[in-house]
């Protein structure tokens, strides 16, 4: 069944929340009252229970079904994190409320934090960035200041980035003024320490590199690399996507890495929810960490505290290079990944990145022989990459094999991305498939594999067949973006 | 562990068939004296029924917002959400889906996104909205470099009634991307000239209605100046339930709007996560931040709906891209668009009102008070207060009666010397006995 | 996509419940140490979330879709009242702990007694039965009880029932002892008085009618049948299943009704949940009052007590004919009703029931030019009533077209009840549905009907086609009943 | 009314569509003597935000399970159940649908309870079970009925160790069908000689394990003894929990296992609601009480489940129906059947043993207070105490302390004598500090 738009069912009269009619009163507002209708249709409560129920409907979720993202890490979102984000005590608190009414909030950041570090082997955290992408920027910010701090911010100007990078990567750097230096990746998918040497030197302010990389491998010269980078008198930030693979394994602070973000909602399972929120919280080194920004938790003799503007922070010795939002950070996502933490362990955490790494190469194992891996029959981490050579000349595309996956019942996995595989495929299955779901999910693209190969073409290229919409056009959307619904013209009565 | 499906059997069978020995095989690229056996440090597992008592405890030791009267305000406001909304964004193929980049398994997240981007565009009064940014700030922050990609200027001007955290987020980045900032003067009473500081250089004017202080702002004639001097207007909103009632920037020349969305859907989660709203015209679409949304067909001529306009994002165009931003604030859009729709012109216009009267309400019960002075002409649910007191110490002394009174303009500007100025913010939620005890509290302590 | 049983897929050695391992104990199990493996596989929680999930999608609700379900009440389940159900104080107290720390359990069951009463007209009520057939046997109890009081135990042994009434009712009444005498139902689909006159003497106990009836209509001489009921020195008691069509424009107690259930989860809401928990309450009149079961809650100067034994009951005056069940009743059904009422209010709940009867009969006009109404062209209540003399000798049954709607998306009507109707189809929208939705569900039953006329009846007789099962086959479920799963018989290795 | 759709202008509408002038024109048939306006002494409508004020206040006057050491059972048990299962159980898709007459659309529910039936039949050690019952009282009357049934005889031996009210539920439904029921004296140590009570008149005997007391009784001596006289032996438990460690009923001989499923999968709820396990023999099976689920075929062949067996039921058989009963517990069944499928025997098991451990511990703690003496020889996780003096009054004062002591036996049998006796649970929720403070509190007041 479709499902209309609210635009296109719901009345502009109605409404689904009852509130009580104000009494008489003199207006306050300056003049400044509003005088259109807004133009807002109102659901009564039974009707918007449905419109939406129905929308979901129209998804597909972790939950409904095997979702192998690469690089993307969907994994189980264990619903006693939802409960614990919705406690009082944690959402319904307000982020300017006397800190003496929230200690119990501080005390979970600072609690956040703690693990943070022992995870990861740093000594300094900045938890207030919103999202991956924002937590790059964070550690990159956090890096032009101590640049800035030398007297070098004229001259250290440049950054090195592998072309495997994520695109917010190089979009960070640009963001502040940074020149982006492509670094090639070798034959085998890793960087060469070499490649790094010949880039770096005194106008480079650091490199940004993946670990483990978005080929889903361990950059295996990644001390060499970092030390190369110390050498130059640059930084190293470490893009942490998927640190996932690693927890329990490698700690970063150990590799010398000066700055790296954690995305919450992928190594600690916060959910996606359609597109965020995420959180991005930057664990950062002894040299940086002098500059990480307000706010901040420390712990007095009196319980704690947040320290909120610059010149406070000044006062315990630090030089914020400045604040990155509103308030605090992601609180309802450092609560999830708390209650994550603390369930699984240190041991339980250790055995989810392991189980993940087991996964991946169990998939890529027993499609090996169907699929080429651009990079040799190697083990990997927690994805395992294919490209599309073994597609040549089956009229099949890598989009066409993704989408064919959905009429299988399953989410497609990660396509065309990294960059340096051509028609890549990267799957993640993430530790929380079981040997039963991924001996169907292997069975489910082998199948596939043989029918493209046998050249099954339109299996492919009009698929998907079995799915909420056929293809949808893409090229007519952004040529002619409609971004908005607007009411149809009025239909004119022939006899007016 | 709960959540792990592999049994021990199954590890090992599995380690046979991808032909390793053990599972540290597959480390092997880890530099052998990097490698760590584990996290020592750290506590193992613990049970569920731990991790509720452990977490419960944390969370006991807060205040919870509808434990006490409260009227804190200044960027975040307490307002009750339907149980429908927090029901609905449980679903799980709402909550355990990611963005929306196969479509066609997506439908149910982009068209929620295509009717949020209309709902605000029209609260707005704005022509395109985009899917949602972080929260109001780093909204801010993105219409200003939005503002000097359109104009080709990089300077821009903020408004002393800007919130205070909303401009330090503008300066950080402006400092780090080397481009210009002029701040004004904190101005509690709307009064500042900011006509006169726009000129060909500037790429914008930031200026918040309600701002920080609570007074409501026509932006009409700086509007006008601003395009008469090829600048932008961006105008900023915290409490977006005003805009049921007053006028929105959109009818008064402003060419960005950006605000937090919070007060629709979402609950105060200790200050995030929150939902930024970013409107602009239609003919600034091309360089509007964030993800969008839009309308298309598929092969068979049905409407559906894409992300689109992706080229101007970072995974297309890397360093040449118009932000860094790779998500939006997904779930809180849908939490927000859920909440509006429900409301609809009709409920918001008439929840709107009863947070005025309140606010109005509570001003008249502070007048009998010689301890106070509200020092605005004009608000919507929060004005600001002049004590004869620091107004931190007033506050702490209130939450110590269980009273959360509001927030002292010195915790938002210190050194500023406004520390007798107290934010009080009134909404919904708040009752005659809310009232009466903030004004005996202050009767006592102000 | 087909989902597995539990026992096909889940390992004799997992479990998704993390519990601490005991120390070293000595047991005092007495020797009764279980000692067989129990044989339930244990889910890891992905794998449990995923299962039910896809189960739950093979499942149709009001959330996802109208259902029109005539006498079952399929209205929307606010989510508010699911919140409150929830809340500590009300789920998460035990009903033996001391009355001194429930006094707002207590308050809460006393609260919802007083809205009862009101609703009703009626002096008294019982809380405790758990569903509507718990309630009529509650009532039928009370009544016995009141018999045997004035000592006509022996003679007074018959109850009337009409031959339009649930099943549940003549099935109650025998279960304890009465002789079921049914009562024809007249032409008009309604009770005649003169059948009851006939009927009623000194051997009757009680009458058991439902009104508004299982015809949707309300019974136009139930003052003059409770007369006569009365005058035989018997009972009347009312089946309240449809009281949501009268709710603020009639009260049982006005029409001389001594006992009547009310359905929690029809009247107000509460959620049926794919089959309970109900709850029926039993309003009784003041003949009937002191024989209400024990426990009930009394309002002392003190605060509020329970009265859980007939000692206790008797000191208050009373005569409890026992108990039905081990606690209070359905206290969390308590909950959902009583926000279902205050958030309605005197006025919501009037209008919630002009809205159901509105609903019903915009319906029926609308299809009444192509489906046939057994008792002629005439208002309903809540609930719209047809027979299949329109489809005679079109080769679709009324099964036929209920199955066919679910291709349309919709779930069927109630269909061959009320048993004195051939054919029936009982169509309840319920005031939940917008008009728009009505119009939409009225164009797919027109659209259908007229497919039936012009002979498409292989749209009817294979339906559905659209569904997650062709049409099942209940005549094999019955005769060789396979009601758990049994471990399949090991394959023996050929080479063993 | 935010859950009323219908506008009056669309009213107005629909009336004309039905052709009448007003809406009274629909409830024409009630009499005009009896019509009334509405409920004028009861108030008018309420916002979402007050009716949580009204209800938050009612629940805050109660004192939850979890907050304070808790140690009540005597028939429901406070246990931790996972967020997953309340989770689950409110999918819309569960949530809101009904019984599953209309088997192509609700395979959902259908498997589940099939699950479930085959769950209950494991645990209890029977060949088949139903698909819920209210609860376990209710459970236990019905199973004496179908005792009748099966046997064509009518009276019922009860052990003095039944739950109280498990005995007057059967007592009050025996009375109403003119049937005979003897109860033994209550048996606090489980010595009663329940053989010496049957004889050829006996249709059954309802004997529980773990009994009210907590003691544990071996059932074959007595299974024997009934089969012997043609009686059928039926078989109570109020603590589902404890079949994970202690031998099932069905494995000592038992005809039907009936009891309180409460302790996997739901919570307290002040009583309800609950859910009612049944299990029986296969050659019962016709004769079993309740809804059934059953596996067969689609038009494809492909397996698919229905509801079965429904010629014993009340809406095909009215008066000669084997129950009245028309619902079973489903979305309580549905937590039950999640929780135990999270549980497997694995978790099952180690869950039990948890829970006897703390009983132990308690046990051993308790033995040091020359105040209270613990009776049983055996148990689960609940044990009686006997007091110095009496027990009502010692709960009360321990429930002034904020901790919750236990049932005093004379609440579940007033007037028998037994007034020193206190009922004990320990479940997996209680700590040391837990016990401490009980042990503390009973010194103190016992």
């Amino acid at each position: 069944q479709e499902e209309a738009l609210i635009f296109e069912f719901g009345r502009l009269d109605a409404t689904g929340v009852d509130v009580d009619e104000p009494v008489a009163f003199t207006s306050r507002l300056g003049g400044l009252e509003r005088r259109d209708g807004i133009g807002l249709p109102g659901l009564s409560e039974p009707e918007a229970m449905r419109h939406y129920v129905r929308l979901s409907q129209k998804n597909y979720g972790i939950d409904t079904g095997v979702f192998p993202l690469g690089s993307c890490t969907m994994k189980h979102n264990p619903r006693l994190n939802e409960r614990m984000a919705r406690l009082p005590g944690f959402g319904d608190v307000h982020p300017l409320q006397p800190v003496s009414t929230v200690q119990g909030a501080l005390e979970l950041m600072d609690t956040l934090a703690a693990w943070l570090l022992e995870l990861t082997g740093m000594p300094a955290v900045a938890l207030s960035p919103k999202a991956g992408a924002h937590g790059e920027l964070c550690g990159m910010m956090a890096i032009k200041a101590a640049i800035a701090h030398k007297g070098e911010a004229g001259t250290r100007r440049t950054v090195l980035v592998p072309d495997s990078a994520h695109g917010t990567n190089p979009a960070t750097a640009a963001l502040i003024g940074f020149t982006v230096k492509p670094v090639p990746v070798r034959a085998d998918g890793t960087v060469d320490p070499e490649s790094v040497r010949a880039l770096a030197g005194p106008d480079t302010a650091a490199i940004m590199l993946t670990n483990p990389n978005t080929c889903g491998l361990f950059e295996p010269d990644v001390v060499e690399i970092a030390e190369i980078v110390h050498a130059a008198g640059a930084y190293f930030y470490c893009d942490g996507a998927n640190f996932n693979a690693i927890v329990g394994k490698a700690r970063p602070g150990d590799l010398g890495v000066d700055a790296m973000h954690i995305n919450l909602h992928k190594t600690f399972s916060t959910p996606h929810g359609g597109g965020g929120p995420g959180s991005g919280p930057v664990v950062l080194s002894d040299r940086l960490a002098a500059f990480a920004p307000v706010p901040f938790v420390v712990r007095t003799a009196d319980g704690f505290r947040l320290v909120e503007s610059e010149a406070d922070a000044a006062g315990q010795g630090a030089q914020p290079f400045g604040r990155l939002t509103a308030f605090h950070g992601q609180m309802g996502m450092f609560v999830r990944a708390l209650s994550y933490m603390l369930s699984h362990g240190a041991d339980g955490m250790k055995q989810a990145s392991e189980d993940a790494v087991l996964n991946a190469n169990y998939v890529r194992a027993c499609l090996a022989d169907l699929l080429s891996q651009p990079f040799g029959d190697r083990p990997c981490m927690h994805e395992a990459l294919f490209d599309d050579s073994w597609l040549k000349d089956t009229g099949v595309s890598t989009l066409d094999f993704a989408k064919a996956m959905i009429d299988e019942g399953y989410h497609p996995m990660t396509v065309y991305f990294p960059l340096v595989v051509h028609g890549a495929m990267l799957i993640e299955p993430t530790e929380s498939e079981s040997k039963a779901s991924l001996d169907l999910f292997i069975a489910a693209l082998r199948d596939l594999a043989m029918a493209a190969k046998r050249g099954d073409a339109e299996r492919f290229t009009g698929a998907p067949y079995h799915a909420p919409r056929k293809r949808l056009d893409e090229t007519r959307a952004a040529r002619q973006p409609i971004l908005r619904w607007t009411p149809p013209e009025p239909v004119r009565d022939a006899a007016e | 562990m709960r959540y792990l499906p592999l049994s021990n059997i199954e590890r090992a069978d599995m380690l046979a068939r991808i032909g390793v020995a053990s599972i540290d095989d597959l480390f092997a690229d880890i530099p052998a004296d990097k490698r760590r056996a584990g996290l020592a440090d750290l506590p193992t597992r613990k049970t569920e029924m731990e991790v509720e008592r452990l977490l419960g405890r944390m969370a006991a030791r807060n205040t919870a917002a509808s434990a006490a009267p409260f009227f804190v305000g200044a960027g975040a406001y307490k307002h009750h959400v339907p149980a429908t909304v927090d029901h609905l964004i449980q679903r799980s193929e709402f909550l355990t889906s990611y963005t929306p980049y196969q479509p066609e398994i997506a439908q149910g997240t982009l068209q929620y996104l295509f009717e949020f981007q209309t709902q605000v565009a029209a609260l707005t009064g704005m022509e395109v909205a985009n899917a949602s940014m972080y929260d109001g700030s780093t909204a801010c922050g993105e219409a200003v470099l939005m503002a000097h990609r359109v104009t080709r200027r990089r300077k821009a001007v903020l408004s002393g009634g800007l919130h205070p955290h909303y401009a330090e987020v503008v300066r950080t980045l402006s400092r780090m991307a080397e481009d210009e900032v002029v701040t004004l003067a904190p101005d509690v009473s709307a009064t500042e000239d900011l006509l006169a500081a726009v000129d060909r250089e500037t790429s914008c004017v930031v200026v918040q209605t309600p701002d920080v202080f609570g007074n409501l702002r026509d932006l009409s004639a700086l509007a006008e100046k601003c395009h008469a001097e090829g600048a932008l207007l961006v105008a900023v909103f915290t409490e977006a339930l005003s805009l049921g009632l007053v006028t929105p920037p959109g009818h008064m020349g402003a060419d960005i709007v950006v605000g937090e969305g919070q007060s629709i859907g979402n609950g105060l989660n200790f200050g995030g996560p929150y939902v930024g709203l970013f409107a602009t015209r239609q003919k600034y679409v091309r360089q509007m931040p964030g993800r969008l949304c839009g309308q298309t067909v598929d092969a068979d001529g049905n409407r559906g709906f894409v992300l689109t306009l992706s080229t101007r994002e970072q995974h297309i165009r890397r360093d040449k891209a118009t932000s860094n931003i790779c998500t939006n604030s997904g779930l809180c859009s849908l939490a927000w668009t859920i909440h509006m729709s429900l409301l609809g012109s009709a409920g918001l216009s008439r929840l709107a009102r009863l947070n005025h009267v309140n606010a109005v309400k509570l001003h008249e019960a502070l007048e009998s008070l010689p301890e106070v002075e509200v020092l605005n002409a004009s608000y919507f649910n929060e004005f600001t207060l002049r004590l004869k007191t620091p107004a931190a110490a007033v506050v702490e002394a209130l939450a110590a009666r269980g009273i959360m009174a509001g927030v002292p303009v010195s915790r938002l500007l210190p050194g500023a010397g406004l520390d007798d100025l107290l934010l009080v913010a009134s909404t919904e939620i708040n009752t005659d006995e809310d009232r009466a005890a903030l004004v005996a509290g202050l009767k006592e302590h102000a």
